[in-house]
């Protein structure tokens, strides 16, 4: 039995404990420690992570209809599995204390969101340990029914939202199988290395066939525009720490798979080489410019979300743009970028909707509308949305900050400065709008109603305050994250990126954040020495307060949080994201007139018609050959 | 509309049997099987008969199945039409000359419809036609006097022991490591009443079993309520 | 090998005989019948063992094919025989105060069947197909209402029509050849049947055995009497019969009609056959016509793979057919209770927890959702279409794929209504034991099938290989030569 | 002989068109039972006496003596068809 | 003219025949009867498939062996497929008794019509708004009125 196999085996065990133990409270701090189990199990592959070692393969292998499936861990798996695993852990962590009671109390199966969240785990693990494109396919397949099964679990609208991501994720995987199908009727197996051996040889056609099948197979799961539609809803509506998780990770399956078929196997040198007819642009700038409108859209749109945790989905949407983008490029920098800001992304995202989940957990609400002032209630989880959005922001000292950065640069030394434009118009606009969440959440006038809350349960603050930790470290030591990256690249065959442990040093100016967030808290410790050093502040109750010479009683609200940014939303509001809406109601519409037609087709009034008209065609067909 | 398109169907479908028609070859057509059977069914089935031996000897599956069908046909129309009501309006009384005919007929179509089935290994007929005959002897009675129920009991103990017993002869032969329906008792002369080995007993078996099907289809139709 | 006509003979006698024995005594005619079946199936399943190296005839009457009529037993049709008998047996579908002549026509269904699949010879096939046909309309109008006669009737037009044509073609054949049986018109098929006549024989056989088979388009009484007969009946039309008439098509297209046109006729028919029926149901409002519609797409994929030359294509089919000939009379036994408006199903899940999770079961794996065997089937049909390298077969594997992702939608947007909050104002009544039970068999067996993929493929392989073999077909009847 | 055939197919085939075009349910039946008697008659002389035989007892016989009840219990005994 | 042709012309003529009645007619009892003349047609077409002109009928009669003999076996099949077509009959009248009865009429367009209105009535679908269909239904069918 490898490690990978021990690894697998107990993520199925996580599955099937919570069947048993059931609604207990013990429910969830078992989980747990099984994922730090699994954890810890990942850690014994660690060298695979800093590049050491060749692949870990499982001793499972199947003999299907001639076809064999086997599976493997490498360095891009294993850098996935690391955020998979950890997400699962805070997450259930997360969601074992009071939040379970909550859950358990409201009518809710704690077991089936525990056995849910294990599966998913579970799933992604077998995706990430596909040894070829089949077992890839069946692992995408497994991952997408199984986010399914956690979207399900939410509300009405989590239903609803899940249906369609289903639609979605089932016509995506209809594309990616007919693509293998492709690929294995060309060179009889569905191995990588017989695909990574074809591909030379293939036409242009069809490479242009396979890397839009794939692109669109997987860019589903990613959300990628035109198919974002379904993303943010039913990530939003899922039961809180299960959004943690799906927003940290579960997207990312999609960049995984992309990573797997269009960089590692076909290669970004030969979409490079595809022309897009009538046009100056190849496959590869078609597919970044894709990435750039993903991110420019769903971040604009989030912006005019009033519900927390469906403006964080809509932000996750966009991020997914950066990390494709970074990754197409393809050079140390950019791929380094993209490839990081996974990992970033993770651990602000999960730290986001952690807290979000915690507000909710005392509120009652995610309403932007119906918030404020809270920092005075709920401190540490202002801290931790703090350091979230900062990081998601892309702004130093967290760690959001040096993907980004790594990003930008290697789009202007590759010089693409449109796309260069397009992502920092998309940064804009994600700071414009975390700086409306933090403030209708965290700052202004508390509500009275939220008066007597208190700070979040300890299960809750420990994955968040954890989480920020990380976000925090890794962002002011880098290399931490950039060794394992280096080794990804390694694995995946892409420049590997020289690095240090603070960042990296390259000709044209590089990047050490040691220095850089040294300088920042030097700053900020001299900003405190002034602040303490002048006239102590007096302390008053925030409702302690007068406006145009009157006092305000408790129930005036002084301070507003809905229609924030009139201006800017006077601007965009009208031109986007209804065409995409348009878009798929006119193909559903479509469908459904088809539909009609063809279902009047057999409400003929005398079906022997048809026969006498099926026999004439195909009489006259068989016969017309002689 | 449809008339059109459908005529125009059929108009393509005219040309199309003609090009099949003239693409036969009537001279072509060698029936290699009915040759062989028509020098080996003497001795292998001897029943002077040939076509009877096809129906019962070579082919007996297929006259099984199509008792079969006239049966589920029966039962089927049984489940269709119901059990006819009660208050159910039945028709007058037929005429002095219906009746009478019917009474001279009856015993009359019985004894034709016997002898055919009995001769059908000799002759020209067989179960079939003397079951149709055997039918319309028993049906005879009903149309003449409608209110007089036909005896469903006995009709369906004849059908179903008529029908058993086809089986039941097919399957005799069995236990000897015979295959199902081989021809059983001795072969006889060629062209007297009795020979062709167990073939009149299949014959008698098939006309019950077709008569009594065919008179019950009928009765089940006529019982049923005239929905002017 | 003789007794295996029992698996024929027996329920026949059995069902000629239930009036009698209903008369000795009820109790004995109601369990009857379900018996002898179970004994025909341990008949079936002690013969299985022997066909696996090679397949055996059976001359009945003791006459040396070709004069006489002989039973062809290869792994194939003992396969379809035991499905039809079982499958009737699971189905069993008596009921209310017709029992009695249900149940004698479910067990002529289940001996005609078994006969269908077994028949050597073309005329025989014809005769057994109107067997089955009678029996169908038979069971398909019992539930007495009108709604159910009629649309039995329009069913009963077209397939009258069309086995006339059938029977027209076989006429075609035999004026070609001077033989009805199979193997023979196999060995005379190069030469005789390889022209305009035997192209138009197959068409007019195609066209009639395929309204059984649900072919496009004279599959137009499908919705009709699916969503009017009884559920059960209508899982055995959808799951047993509409496969023992693909099997005759198939036997007919391998023996006697490899000509590319047959093919292509069939591939096109089962294109067009995915398109209308899945599409179809993606509007369906009620339950049974979206299984009907969704039949009629499976259906479709059937024809298409069987299109594919060669042993490929029957595996591939194969695959498919038996695939579906689980999973749909399982979701036909959910419709005996959920029938009717799918929004009556709203938050049905609450009430029966373990109906909806079947239900999930059966359309994931319907939908070809790995490691379920649907993936299989369906990855299956999709290499040999691709490998064929031809435009029209590669256009076939695209319309499966895009029918899949359909029936995804349409499938899951009723498996999600059933885990609605708010239940329907009506919600439909619980499901009998006795359906539920039958239709976890089936799911179990499915998810069995799930570990047990390997050998059942190579069993499957196994079974194409010998069902696809022309020559041996040909050796093992070794019908006598004629001049 | 070839003349008797061909009047008689002509007979039949007439009288089938016969059975379609007859407004008289009653008529048409007498048409179809034409044809079925037609048919009985070709059958003797293709030398098929058994198929004849049968042709005239079931597809004449009993054929239209089902249709005639049917047609009776349909209350089309003397109706006429408009469409 | 040979015999045969002129044979062959009426089998082919009777199909032509019985499938125009089919495709044509509206009235259910006229498509039963175009039913059986297509299997008339397909049984005739059946025994000529081996017809031999001048053969004798397959029957030895008086142990007198004729030198050519008809082919036995069409005979016998068009036996079985003449039985086959009279069950099928009778079991088409039975439900088109049925179906008169129920619904008044046998008119094919009626009863599609009046099919559809009850599987959807018998489903619980309520006939749909204009909300949420593109199409309206088909109207109800006037022959309802008339009719038991």
């Amino acid at each position: 039995m490898t490690p990978l196999d021990q690894l697998l085996l107990l993520s199925a065990l996580t599955v099937v404990v919570p069947l048993f133990t059931g609604n207990r409270r013990i429910t969830g701090p078992l989980a747990t420690l099984l994922y730090t189990g699994q954890g810890l199990l990942l850690l014994r592959m660690a060298g695979l992570g800093y590049g050491s070692e060749t692949p870990v393969s499982s001793a499972v292998s199947l003999q299907v209809l001639g076809l064999e499936l086997h599976w493997r861990f490498d360095a891009l798996s294993w850098f996935f599995a690391l955020i998979t695993i950890g997400a699962g852990l805070l997450s259930s962590w997360f969601a074992s204390g009071e939040w379970a009671q909550r859950y358990r109390d409201s009518g809710s199966s704690l077991r089936l969101f525990h056995a849910a969240l294990a599966l998913n785990v579970f799933t992604m693990l077998v995706l990430l340990a596909s040894g070829e494109l089949l077992s890839l396919f069946i692992g995408w397949e497994l991952v997408s029914w199984a986010s399914f099964l956690m979207m399900s679990l939410g509300s009405n609208t989590a239903l609803r939202y899940a249906m369609r991501y289903v639609t979605y994720a089932f016509a995506g995987a209809m594309a990616v199988l007919m693509g293998l199908v492709l690929v294995y009727t060309r060179t009889g197996s569905f191995e990588f290395q017989a695909f990574r051996d074809a591909v030379p040889s293939m036409d242009a056609d069809t490479v242009w066939l396979l890397f839009g099948l794939f692109a669109a197979g997987f860019g589903v799961k990613m959300a990628l525009l035109p198919f974002h539609l379904w993303q943010a809803k039913a990530y939003a509506e899922t039961p809180g720490p299960g959004a943690a998780f799906l927003g940290a990770i579960s997207s990312r399956m999609g960049l995984f798979a992309m990573i797997v078929v269009l960089v590692q196997i076909i290669g970004v040198a030969r979409l490079v080489e595809l022309p897009v007819p009538f046009t100056f642009l190849s496959g590869r700038d078609l597919l970044a410019w894709v990435a750039v409108f993903t991110i420019i859209f769903p971040t604009f749109t989030a912006l005019r979300q009033h519900d927390a945790r469906r403006l964080l989905a809509w932000h996750g949407i966009g991020q997914g743009g950066y990390m494709l983008l970074g990754i197409l490029i393809a050079d140390d920098l950019g791929s380094a970028g993209g490839l990081m800001h996974v990992f970033n992304h993770a651990t602000y995202q999960a730290v986001l909707f952690m807290s979000v989940t915690a507000v909710i957990h005392r509120t009652g609400t995610s309403d932007l509308n119906k918030l404020g002032g809270l920092v005075a209630r709920m401190p540490l989880s202002f801290l931790a949305m703090l350091i979230g959005i900062i990081g998601l922001a892309g702004l130093p000292p967290m760690n959001g900050f040096v993907s980004k950065w790594l990003v930008y640069r290697a789009l202007i030394l590759e010089g693409s400065p449109l796309l260069f434009l397009g992502a920092v118009i998309g940064t804009l606009g994600t700071i414009l709008s975390v700086y409306k969440l933090i403030h209708n959440t965290f700052l202004g006038q508390l509500r009275l109603e939220h008066v007597d809350i208190e700070e979040a349960p300890s299960s809750m603050l420990w994955p968040m305050m954890i989480l920020s930790t990380v976000v925090f470290v890794t962002g002011y030591f880098p290399g931490l994250v950039l060794d394992w990256i280096a080794s990804v690249q390694a694995a995946v065959g892409l420049p590997v990126l020289a690095h240090h442990l603070g960042g990296v040093h390259i000709d044209k100016g590089g990047l050490d954040m040691i220095w850089v967030v040294s300088v920042l808290l030097a700053g900020f410790g001299v900003g405190a020495l002034v602040f303490l050093s002048g006239n102590r502040s007096k302390r008053v109750h925030q409702l302690d307060n007068y406006a145009g010479g009157h006092f305000l009683t408790a129930d005036t609200r002084y301070q507003y949080s809905d229609n924030f940014y009139p201006g800017l939303m006077h601007l965009i509001g009208p031109w986007y994201r209804k065409s995409f809406r348009w878009l798929e109601g006119g193909f559903v519409s479509t469908v459904d007139t088809v539909s009609q037609l063809m279902q009047g087709l057999y409400r003929h009034t005398h079906p022997a018609f048809y026969l006498l008209a099926v026999v004439v065609f195909a009489l006259s067909w068989v016969m017309g050959g002689d | 509309m449809q008339r059109f398109t459908s005529a125009l169907f059929l108009l393509g479908l005219g040309v199309l049997i003609a090009a099949i028609f003239r693409n036969m070859d009537l001279a072509a057509s060698t029936p290699i099987v009915g040759d062989a059977i028509n020098a080996a069914a003497a001795q292998q089935v001897g029943a002077a008969n040939f076509v009877t031996s096809v129906v019962l000897g070579y082919r007996g599956f297929d006259t099984l199945m199509e008792l079969t069908i006239l049966f589920t046909a029966a039962t089927a129309g049984g489940l269709v039409l119901g059990k006819p009501r009660g208050d159910a309006r039945p028709d007058p009384e037929a005429g002095l000359v219906l009746r009478a005919g019917a009474d001279l007929f009856f015993p009359l179509l019985l004894v034709v419809g016997l002898y055919i089935i009995l001769h059908g290994h000799l002759t020209p007929g067989g179960g079939f036609q003397g079951g149709v005959i055997l039918a319309v002897a028993f049906f005879l009675p009903l149309l003449a006097r409608p209110g007089t129920p036909m005896s469903h009991r006995a009709v369906s103990l004849i059908e179903g022991l008529a029908g058993a017993s086809f089986i039941v002869i097919g399957l005799l032969a069995m236990p000897e490591g015979q295959a199902f329906l081989t021809p059983l008792l001795d072969k006889g002369q060629l062209g007297s009443l009795l020979s062709a080995g167990s073939l009149p007993l299949l014959y008698i078996a098939v006309g019950l079993k077709v008569g009594s099907e065919l008179a019950g289809l009928l009765a089940q139709l006529a019982a049923t309520e005239a929905s002017d | 090998m003789n007794e295996l006509v029992l698996m024929v003979a027996l329920p026949l006698l059995t069902a000629f005989l239930l009036p009698v024995i209903d008369r000795l005594s009820s109790l004995a005619a109601r369990w009857i019948g379900p018996l002898v079946l179970l004994l025909t199936a341990i008949i079936g399943l002690s013969a299985w063992s022997q066909t696996g190296s090679g397949a055996i005839t059976i001359e009945l009457g003791n006459f040396r094919p070709p004069l006489g009529i002989d039973l062809y037993v290869d792994q194939l049709a003992l396969l379809f025989a035991l499905a039809v008998t079982l499958g009737t047996l699971l189905l069993w579908p008596a009921e209310g105060e017709q029992r009695l002549r249900q149940s004698t026509l479910a067990l002529l269904l289940a001996g005609s069947g078994s006969g269908l699949a077994l028949s050597g010879d073309l005329f025989n096939i014809y005769v057994l197909y109107e067997l089955i046909a009678v029996v169908s309309y038979g069971l398909a109008a019992s539930r007495g209402t009108a709604a159910g006669q009629a649309a039995t009737l329009r069913y009963l037009i077209v397939s009258a029509f069309g086995a006339a044509l059938a029977l027209a073609g076989i006429a075609l054949v035999y004026q070609a050849t001077g033989t009805l049986n199979l193997a023979q018109l196999a060995q005379l098929a190069p030469t005789q049947l390889n022209n305009g006549q035997g192209l138009a024989a197959f068409v007019l056989m195609l066209v009639g055995f395929g309204v059984k088979a649900e072919l496009f388009p004279v599959n137009t009484w499908v919705p009709e009497v699916y969503a009017t007969a009884p559920a059960r009946v209508a899982g055995l039309l959808a799951g047993v019969v509409s496969k023992l008439a693909l099997l005759i098509i198939v036997r007919l297209l391998i023996l006697l009609f490899p000509q590319p046109e047959a093919l292509t006729v069939m591939l096109v028919l089962g294109i067009l056959g995915v398109l209308t029926g899945e599409l179809a149901a993606w509007r369906a409002r009620d339950f049974n016509r979206m299984l009907a519609f969704s039949s009629i797409g499976q259906l479709g994929i059937m024809f298409i793979a069987f299109s594919i030359p060669g042993k490929a294509g029957v595996f591939a089919g194969l695959a498919v057919a038996l695939h579906h000939l689980v999973v749909k009379p399982a979701l036909f036994l959910l419709a005996q209770r959920w029938g009717g408006s799918l929004e009556h199903l709203a938050g049905v899940a609450k009430g029966s927890p373990l109906a909806a999770a079947l239900f999930i079961l059966l359309a994931l794996s319907l939908i070809g959702v790995p490691p379920l065997p649907g993936f299989w089937a369906k990855l299956l049909v999709m290499i040999h279409l691709l490998e064929q390298q031809s435009s029209l077969y590669a256009l076939g594997a695209w319309i499966i794929m895009a029918g899949a992702a359909l029936e995804a939608n349409y499938l899951f947007r009723v498996a999600s209504s059933f885990y609605r909050r708010e239940a329907a104002a009506t919600p439909p009544a619980a499901h009998r034991t006795g359906d539920l039970a039958g239709a976890s068999l089936l799911g179990a067996a499915l998810a069995a099938a799930v570990f047990l993929i390997v050998p059942l493929a190579d069993r499957i392989e196994a079974m194409a290989g010998q069902a696809a073999d022309r020559d041996h077909y040909i050796q093992t009847v070794n019908p006598e030569p004629l001049p | 002989m070839d003349w008797l055939t061909l009047i008689i197919v002509v007979v039949m085939l007439a009288s089938a068109v016969a059975v379609l075009l007859l407004k008289d349910f009653l008529a048409a039946l007498a048409a179809f039972s034409v044809v079925s008697l037609g048919l009985s008659v070709l059958f003797v002389i293709v030398r098929a006496p058994d198929v004849a035989m049968t042709e005239a007892a079931i597809g004449a016989g009993l054929g239209s003596l089902l249709f005639a009840l049917a047609l009776r219990r349909l209350g089309l005994w003397r109706a006429r068809d408009r469409g | 003219m040979d015999t045969i042709i002129i044979l062959y012309t009426g089998a082919f003529g009777l199909i032509f025949i019985g499938i125009a009645g089919i495709v044509l007619s509206r009235h259910l009892v006229r498509i039963i009867f175009a039913i059986g003349l297509l299997e008339a047609g397909a049984n005739l077409l059946l025994l000529l498939a081996t017809w031999r002109d001048g053969a004798s009928a397959p029957i030895i009669v008086g142990g007198r062996v004729p030198a050519l003999m008809a082919d036995p076996v069409p005979q016998a099949l068009v036996l079985t497929a003449i039985v086959i077509g009279v069950g099928i009959l009778a079991l088409a009248l039975s439900l088109a008794l049925r179906v008169q009865h129920a619904w008044g009429t046998l008119d094919m367009r009626a009863i599609r019509l009046r099919l559809e209105e009850e599987i959807d009535d018998a489903a619980g679908i309520e006939p749909p708004t204009s909300a949420d269909a593109p199409a309206p239904r088909p109207t109800a069918p006037a022959t309802r009125e008339g009719g038991a």
